[in-house]
């Protein structure tokens, strides 16, 4: 499935506001880490967490046509 | 109970004042602010960005939290994004309860909570014309 | 940093601002206020009543000690006296840092240790119409 | 030598803003306590610290013609 991918900070100046994956179509947030960071070519990148519908999710999480995936760099609020 | 991320200046008096109550004895609150030096360098300003949806989810599940934990409903936070200056405010947590060690508590927990899990960044403006996001993962000195 | 025991009304506000430093990246502030119940009374005001000099001796050492022991000189407190009313506040306390964990140790050993040494005493008016003065130390919850 | 002290809060009530008590020209903080529980007489008032010129002293602490004294009832600032 083609999955687009949220990015922000160091990853958005990288590599734009979103990033189009082209994923099984069965999925998970760990697979769209590996898929991310192919994607980015070897840049430094901090490695980040995977949110899906605005949920932290686990590298297990399924991932299915439709939700919302983002990239979450090291956070750094407050 | 309140929480927003706002692109405008935060009034720490507004929520000081929201969150008060005869049924408190304590108010507290923090306010994160723009400061001249992070790791060594001299600071100018600061971009700060969110992702705005999952953001707000999550300042108010952990105001949320800090409710449930404490034991009181008069907590209110304001995160601030776009440019900040030197001095200006980041983040402003009020909070009021029947007591003050809980008063205290609660404001620890909110921005503690906050600077570990809302997906809000920044990138600081150095004196010498560069910029960065700031990864407090990789800092050897926590701020 | 800055003590004083005051016999008008306090305003958090001004000590916020009176903290402010570029230097600091986190402010504090703890503000005491009468509350309507106390050991399952209702309480419709407080006398606030205090040994002045040694009073504001004691509240200027217990400043001098959390700048010394947090190092930073951005401390302000202010305690009230005299006759307030539900939800006035009786102590103002405002503290800024350049890391917010010790902005908060901060102002939490300024409010324990003005509940410890400060010879000041408050009696409670009861909405049964008699007054008492609070003992802490005899009482079976803190306040 | 005739010593003047300080009363507050509940003891204060009772006594007045202050009491004279009558004492050995070389005394102690301790001493200066138990005669103000004479002096109240068996009135229930609860047990203060007592300061000398402005500071909390131990029941040892010599008292002084000319030093400040007073009796401090539990405090319950803030």
């Amino acid at each position: 499935m083609a999955l687009t991918v949220l990015l922000f900070a160091s990853w958005a100046d990288a590599l734009g506001p979103s990033i189009a994956l082209d994923l099984p179509a069965e999925t998970t947030a760990g697979a769209v880490l590996d898929a991310a960071f192919a994607a980015a070519a070897g840049r430094a990148l901090p490695k980040p967490l995977v949110a899906v519908n605005h949920v932290y999710a686990k590298p297990g999480t399924p991932v299915r046509s439709g939700d919302e995936v983002a990239l979450i760099p090291p956070v750094a609020g407050g | 109970m309140r929480t927003a991320i706002v692109d405008h200046p935060l009034d720490p008096t507004a929520l000081l004042a929201e969150v008060a109550s005869t049924a408190s004895g304590a108010s507290t609150l923090f306010v994160g602010t723009v400061r001249e030096v992070n790791a060594g360098r001299a600071v100018e300003g600061i971009d700060y960005s969110a992702y705005g949806p999952m953001a707000g989810k999550e300042l108010e599940t952990i105001a949320q939290e800090a409710v449930d934990r404490f034991g009181t409903t008069h907590v209110v936070v304001e995160h601030r994004v776009g440019t900040l200056r030197l001095g200006e405010a980041s983040i402003v947590i009020a909070v009021s309860h029947a007591r003050r060690a809980a008063a205290m508590d609660a404001m620890r927990y909110v921005i503690e909570e906050t600077k570990k899990r809302v997906p809000i960044w920044k990138r600081e403006h150095y004196a010498d014309g560069t910029r960065e996001w700031v990864d407090p993962s990789a800092a050897s000195v926590a701020v």
